[in-house]
């Protein structure tokens, strides 16, 4: 039963299936991949070839924070401080993982210890060598409280690393770790070099050094972010731009001006093309405009804590009182999918069970299960949402829908700061979810009693018990059904009231070749160029 | 005048002082903090993980402990290091700083150059057709949200036109004059002028029509004034009595309001740094907010605050050189 | 010896009701100004528009029907008087949404004014009577609001209480105090010099009852003509604070938050700014040419 | 005699006003010789400063003249282009205003504001000569310490030096008609009469012709060699100053007299003329003294009486059929 019994061959077979789902499941839905331009082969991470390059320019709808990767948690550095370092391992476009700055690696110590075997040869971008040594260093530098690393929990159960040869290196966890390769693929996590980190102090973060595919070339206030081509990489094909800006647009108009305006050549991660422009880019004929299922979820939650959702009568009236598709049409122009239970499809585990549990729209049975529970018309009640516009407008069509059965819903739609400290004091009725995760175990953060996203506040034992035991189950069949039986007894419960699944997109202009939207709604930026 | 200097700035450093504290006792009010915002969009991270990272940041300990230690690091011009980026937060507005003050100093300059002869103008024609078109530019001037200029000028300009670039910053336009005139590289001039040319548009618009409203009323005043009339009594030919003697008078009301308009930019500047993607001091404090970045908070509060006394102290000197009367008492 | 005879004739002139005289004037000299009457014509349509709102709007403005999503307006192709301003991203109703959100962003403005004005109008006329260290502190607390950056207070502020009406509401005002209070200790300073308060205060009335008996009375005309201008700012202000979010709550329609959120699609449909831009310019309109009417008529320097 | 340097013939200055047409001179003749001063007396707002004001072409919108002609040095100032009026102004004609403290600019040193005059009307004279004759100006005066002053503002003179000033620009280049509009109401009583003294001793000096302006008949009764008494926008009386204080002939005129402190009598009793100033938007029918006129009949209230000259003293004129 216990994971550190299994064996080594067989955990590592778990750790991949644990990413390979992730894959199958995300193809599965758009294709995943979009071919670009008269159906070009596949890019993947082919080889460098003649007339490839020019400088790619990004516009993005945030700014990164810090460049140095163990000081930040916000996705848009992530997605930066992915083409400057090299983490140990990689995730592909589909999500897949791949070898890193580590060419292949093996469980030992009944699963508790990791050896990586590093390639050879690898130099930072400042030309100190990416070994065993720089390894170690890093993940001391992680762990360390002055570092004070926001991202240092993606590491778990992490206890340290040793130093083997030159190019061998041991990770020791204190106890066996599945999620492993999310916090491993992270660059978080990536290797840094000992020199530059020490000779920068707190100018790192701006002067960012690591030995991935792109080389950092500055950063200021008026360029952007520049990195150019690194040719000495050598943990896979050398990318094909030969620079790469990264701008910052905070105003989403501006933003798709830039880009009609060929003052950028793409627009790609977080909101960067917002769900609004969509029909606008899709009229374009100059602009490629990708799409691709996101690990995300939007959904009402109800707060069991709080009169009247401890009664399931209400909870399941106002489940029936929304329609999905109009909820959908008007949010986000279409551009999604509706979402039957507490995952969305796009991240493994997810339960097909929950479709037959639906709560089907039905206005009259929603007002009817009111006044079985006792609630005359009129009833008030409030609900907490961040104030991130496609986010509030879903509130908005919420709200109406629910004065459909005399539902009175306040709205209070709150910047981050006050919505995640208001929402945790639990004095609202609803909560509006929206979540982007890759697992399963969402469901532990969000519905445990223990979990640090739980906004329904309900403690049910029998929950738990299937939470806790998903966390440790290592047989994927048996993980599944467990995880099954956790969404049905959700749905049964109406404990959420699930919306829908929205979409990443990304916009390019039509001299961009090779780009593929990744899995974290990036772009593949190592394989996409400009022709002129 | 050196003891009011003194006095001013004696003032000014007490302000501050209580500023820097007002911001301190806020922060301290505003439900959520640094770590709860990190949180928010991973959910991975557990109770303990939130609870050793605010340790680690220094977050627990008392307001006023923080305070007395901030005013003493920022003496020593310490003004703390940024929660969220992780470099001194003076580093952060350094690098910013230039971009805002440039762009209000030019919409400042745009406005004032436009709302001058406007102004004066529609003083001496009162209640002709030329007020009534001033006051018509005027009222739509004030009447339009400056976003929504902002992004009209984008799609006109940019997108429809294709004449000037939608949005950035390319750089010092101060900085290219001296290039420009030595070397003759007006080309150089006018790549970096594009771009300051619609967010200035856009923030100068509603000041534009303001001070043509201030000026045009300050002027009325003026120029119904003994010395006006004792001047064109004098056969002084009227372009001279309306630019040395009545405008000169009719500017001293107006310098005050500038002064205080120069503050309401900085911060003001936010709107337009939003639409033009400008990188400013207004989006790096707006984003120090939302993110609960208290040290970076502070700083922008303070160097806003400073900044805004600095210059309303420069236009006190400068209004003893205008206005005789001041230098004395 | 010359300067008692003229002025002893004006001064023994009949003290009629001075307040039907007043009126009478202001009557007079609103039918002789095209400005004024406009102005007032404009203003009372959009107030009686505001109040007689839920008689005027034709729908709900909450109501979402996927059919009138970005339906165009009454002039453009495929729109029709049933929508005479077409429909917004949510398929409401934008006449609706204009017709109530007047109430919003009209309350928001008056109330801001009223009590920023009547704030500092108070505070200014005390700092300006009592002078000392009343005054000091009282403008040293002017200094502090002015240097404080305003949007970051507002931000805070909002952080703080959260977004909504009163918060706006409560942000704005404590901006915009600060105006009058200026205006009004240098008003009191100068009608502190005049000989009926010194009269006032030789006889024996207290200091509270000069101040409002005398010295406020007297700065009313500057207030009213600074209130009536800022109300068009005010207006201004709710759409800016509404574009960075901190707007009055939905389902609350607002002109600002109509404007704000229009800005996304003022490509596909540009109807969605033009409507509530357009009543925004139309009441700032209106309020300018009364506010300029009005000053005009107290300003008795104005007539000569 | 030759033809008189001043002839004003039935000058109409109008007002628009939100309130209506302001009729601020509603016909005004008077004519007046070299070397001569005449006082110009009334009640606030009787229209004798917009008559001095007329006189430099000083209207300005929304004022204009309505009618009527003014000749100085045989020729017409009414319609004169205002590049013509302009050379005449501070040159042939000037102005010494009320209230010295708001006639000088602040913001520009007195030796500026009177060289601005040389600057204008004399641009050949050099630098140095103009501030010589700026030195010489103020010590005439009456200005100690003429060259350090010049550099001064005015801020930093008291009001009698100020209005010392004010007759330096006024004097500056000897013109031939100096309309002063009540140069002393402004003034402590000690000051005014020195004012006065030098206005009297520089004008025999020169030659120059003055018209007074002023509400005190005391400071007329001084100063003045004719006087004509304004009421509502016209004159209802004038002629030789002496003969208009001793014998007045209208109601008006009488009132000021009586109405006006004696200190030769000062238990004389003060008595003020009943009522107020008319609306000039909105004068009364008729007279327009009636309303307050003791002695009013039936007819005042039909024609408005024309000035004529009484039959004891052809220079004495009225403008009252009760009195004439």
């Amino acid at each position: 039963m216990s994971l550190d019994r299994m064996d080594p061959q067989e955990f590592l077979a778990l750790t991949y299936a644990h990413a390979r789902q992730n894959v199958l499941s995300r193809r599965s839905v758009l294709g995943g991949f979009v071919a670009l331009a008269g159906a070009m082969a596949l890019p993947g991470r082919a080889a460098f070839a003649e007339g490839r390059g020019g400088t790619l320019r990004i516009g993005r709808d945030q700014e990164p924070d810090s460049l140095d990767p163990q000081k930040t948690l916000i996705a848009v550095s992530d997605q930066t401080n992915n083409w400057i370092y090299e983490p140990l391992v990689r995730l592909d476009v589909d999500g897949k993982v791949v070898p890193g700055l580590a060419e292949r690696w093996e469980a030992t110590d009944n699963n508790k210890t990791i050896v990586f075997h590093l390639r050879d040869g690898v130099t930072f971008h400042d030309g100190s060598p990416a070994d065993a040594e720089a390894c170690v260093w890093t993940t001391q530098r992680i762990m360390d409280p002055a570092t004070a690393s926001p991202s240092s929990y993606l590491l778990g159960p992490f206890d340290k690393a040793e130093v083997v040869d030159r190019l061998t290196v041991i990770y020791r966890f204190k106890e066996p770790f599945v999620p492993l390769w999310i916090g491993l693929s992270s660059p978080s996590t990536a290797i840094l070099p000992r020199k530059s980190v020490e000779a920068l102090g707190d100018q790192f973060g701006r002067n960012p050094v690591g030995c991935g595919p792109f080389r950092f070339a500055g950063w200021a206030p008026d360029t952007g972010i520049k990195l150019v081509r690194f040719d000495d990489y050598k943990c896979g094909p050398v990318a094909a731009a030969d620079e790469v800006q990264f701008l910052y647009f905070p105003e989403d108009s501006t933003r798709i001006a830039a880009l009609e305006t060929d003052e950028i050549d793409v627009l790609a991660t977080g909101q960067a093309v917002p769900v609004d422009a969509v029909r606008r880019l899709r009229q374009n004929s100059d602009i490629q405009l990708l799409s691709r299922a996101r690990q995300g979820l939007r959904a009402l939650v109800f707060n069991l804590n709080k009169a009247p959702f401890d009664d399931i009568r209400v909870r399941q009236a106002v489940c029936h009182a929304i329609d999905r598709e109009k909820v959908l049409a008007f949010a986000l122009d279409g551009n999604g999918q509706i979402a039957h239970g507490p995952l969305p499809t796009t991240i493994p585990g997810y339960s097909k069970a929950v479709e037959a549990l639906d709560y089907a729209y039905d206005p009259a049975k929603a007002k009817a299960l009111l006044a079985e529970a006792g609630q005359s018309a009129g009833l008030k009640l409030s609900m907490i949402t961040s104030d991130m516009p496609p986010i509030r407008r879903t509130a908005e069509i919420v709200q109406t829908e629910l004065r459909g059965i005399g539902i009175e819903l306040e709205i209070q739609s709150l910047p981050v700061g006050e919505w995640a400290s208001l929402s945790s004091k639990g004095e609202h009725h609803i909560f509006f979810m929206a979540y982007e995760y890759n697992d399963a175990d969402i469901l532990y953060a969000a519905l445990h009693s223990q979990g640090s996203y739980n906004r329904s506040f309900r403690k049910d034992a029998a929950l738990d018990k299937m939470l806790e035991a998903q966390r440790v189950a290592f047989d994927p069949a048996a993980r599944q059904s467990l995880l099954d039986d956790a969404q049905a007894l959700i749905m049964r419960q109406a404990y959420w009231a699930p919306l829908f699944e929205p979409l990443n997109f990304a916009a390019l202009s039509s001299s961009v070749r090779d780009a593929a939207l990744r899995t974290d709604g990036d772009i593949s930026v190592d394989s996409a160029w400009i022709e002129n | 005048m050196l003891p009011l200097i003194i006095k001013r700035i004696a003032y000014a450093l007490v302000i501050i002082a209580g500023i820097a504290f007002v911001v301190s006792a806020m922060t301290k009010l505003v439900p959520g903090d640094p770590v709860d915002v990190m949180a928010a969009g991973n959910p991975g991270m557990t109770e303990a993980d939130k609870a050793r990272l605010r340790t680690q940041l220094g977050l627990d300990r008392p307001m006023l402990d923080q305070y007395v230690s901030y005013l003493g690091n920022a003496l020593r011009g310490d003004l703390g290091t940024s929660l969220r980026q992780r470099v001194p937060a003076a580093q952060l507005i350094l690098e910013r700083l230039p971009a805002t003050a440039e762009l209000t100093l030019w919409s400042m300059v745009l406005a004032l150059s436009v709302a001058t002869p406007i102004g004066i103008v529609t003083a001496l024609r009162r209640d002709s057709p030329i007020d009534t078109a001033g006051t018509v530019v005027a009222v739509v001037g004030v009447s339009t949200p400056s976003f929504l200029l902002g992004v009209l000028l984008i799609l006109l300009f940019s997108v429809q036109l294709g004449w000037l670039p939608a949005s950035g910053y390319k750089g010092s336009v101060i900085a290219a004059i001296p290039k420009a005139i030595v070397d003759g590289r007006f080309d150089l001039l006018w790549q970096k002028v594009r771009y300051f040319l619609l967010p200035s548009v856009s923030l100068a618009f509603g000041l534009m029509a303001v001070n043509a409203r201030l000026i045009r009323s300050a002027m009325i005043e003026t120029i119904r004034q003994d010395y006006v009339q004792f001047a064109r009594a004098k056969g002084v030919p009227p372009r001279t009595v309306v630019l040395k003697h009545a405008f000169r008078n009719a500017i001293i009301p107006v310098i005050t309001m500038v002064g205080l308009q120069l503050g309401n930019l900085l911060s003001g500047a936010i709107v337009a740094e939003t639409v033009f993607a400008w990188p400013g001091i207004g989006r790096l404090s707006v984003q120090a907010i939302t993110t609960r970045d208290y040290p970076l908070v502070q700083a922008t509060v303070l160097i806003t605050a400073v900044l805004f006394v600095g210059m309303n102290l420069i236009i006190d000197l400068l209004y003893q050189i205008i206005d005789p009367r001041m230098r004395h008492g | 010896m010359a300067d008692s005879t003229l002025s002893q004739i004006a001064a023994t002139a009949p003290t009629e009701s001075v307040h039907n005289v007043a009126r009478n004037q202001f009557l007079k000299a609103l039918r002789r100004s095209p400005k004024g009457l406009a102005g007032l014509l404009l203003i009372g349509m959009i107030l009686i528009g505001a109040a007689a709102a839920p008689a005027l709007a034709p729908y709900d403005p909450a109501q979402q029907v996927l059919g009138w999503r970005f339906l165009p307006p009454v002039w453009a192709t495929g729109g029709g008087w049933d929508h005479i301003l077409g429909g917004d991203n949510l398929g409401r109703d934008i006449f609706s949404r204009i017709v109530v959100g007047a109430r919003t962003s009209l309350a928001v403005a008056i109330i801001v004014v009223a009590l920023a004005a009547t704030i500092g109008s108070l505070l200014g006329a005390v700092a300006g009577y009592a002078g000392g260290i009343v005054d000091n502190l009282i403008m040293r607390l002017v200094d502090f609001l002015l240097a404080f950056p305003f949007l970051l207070l507002a931000l805070m502020i909002m952080a703080i209480l959260g977004p909504g009406f009163w918060t706006m509401v409560l942000a704005l005002s404590i901006a915009l105090w600060v105006n009058y209070a200026r205006v009004v200790r240098g008003e009191a300073l100068r009608i502190e010099q005049m000989e009926f308060v010194e009269a006032a205060r030789s006889i024996g009335v207290p200091g509270w009852r000069i101040v409002l008996g005398h010295v406020l009375p007297n700065v009313i005309p500057s207030v009213l003509v600074l209130a009536t201008l800022e109300v068009a700012l005010v207006i201004i202000a709710e759409a800016a604070l509404s574009f960075l979010g901190l707007g009055v709550q939905p389902p609350t329609p607002s002109w600002g938050k109509m404007i704000s959120e229009g800005r996304d699609f003022l490509y596909d449909a540009p109807w969605m700014v033009l409507g509530p831009g357009l009543v925004i310019l139309m009441t700032s309109v209106g309020i300018n040419l009364f506010g300029d009417f009005l000053r005009d008529f107290v300003d008795p320097r104005a007539e000569r | 005699m030759s033809t008189p340097l001043l002839q004003v013939h039935d000058l109409r200055v109008e007002y628009a006003s939100p309130r209506g047409l302001v009729r601020a001179v509603a016909g005004v003749s008077l004519s007046l010789d070299r070397n001569r001063i005449l006082g110009l007396v009334g009640e606030s707002g009787c229209g004798k400063s917009t008559v001095g004001q007329a006189l430099l072409g000083l209207i300005q919108p929304p004022g204009r003249i309505a009618g009527g002609d003014i000749r100085f040095e045989n020729r017409s100032l009414v319609g004169l282009p205002e590049r013509e009026m302009r050379r005449l102004r501070g040159n042939r004609l000037s102005m010494i205003f009320q209230d010295p403290t708001a006639t000088l600019n602040p913001v520009m040193t007195i030796g500026d504001q009177i060289a601005e005059l040389f600057r204008w009307h004399r641009p050949r004279m050099r630098r140095k000569e103009v501030q010589t004759r700026v030195t010489e100006l103020l010590e005439r005066v009456g200005i100690v310490d003429a060259d350090r002053r010049s550099r001064a503002y005015p801020h930093e003179l008291s009001g009698g030096m100020r209005q010392r000033v004010v007759i330096a620009c006024a004097l500056a280049l000897d013109p031939a008609l100096i309309v002063a509009d009540e140069p002393t109401t402004a003034l402590d009583v000690t000051v005014q009469a020195q004012i006065l003294d030098l206005i009297r001793g520089l004008q025999a000096e020169h030659g120059t012709a003055v018209i007074l302006v002023s509400h005190d008949l005391g400071v007329i009764a001084e100063t003045c060699d004719d006087v004509a008494v304004m009421y509502a926008g016209r004159i209802v009386e004038s002629g030789p100053t002496a003969e208009v204080l001793a014998r007045p002939r209208h109601p008006y005129t009488a009132g000021l007299i009586a109405s006006r402190p004696s200190i030769t009598a000062p238990d004389q009793v003060v008595r003020p003329i009943p009522g107020t100033v008319p609306d000039l938007a909105n004068p009364p029918v008729g007279c327009p003294f009636h309303p307050r006129c003791v002695r009013a009949v039936a007819g005042c209230r039909e024609g408005i009486p024309a000035l004529s000259p009484t039959r004891e003293e052809p220079r004495h004129a009225v403008a009252c059929p009760l009195a004439a």
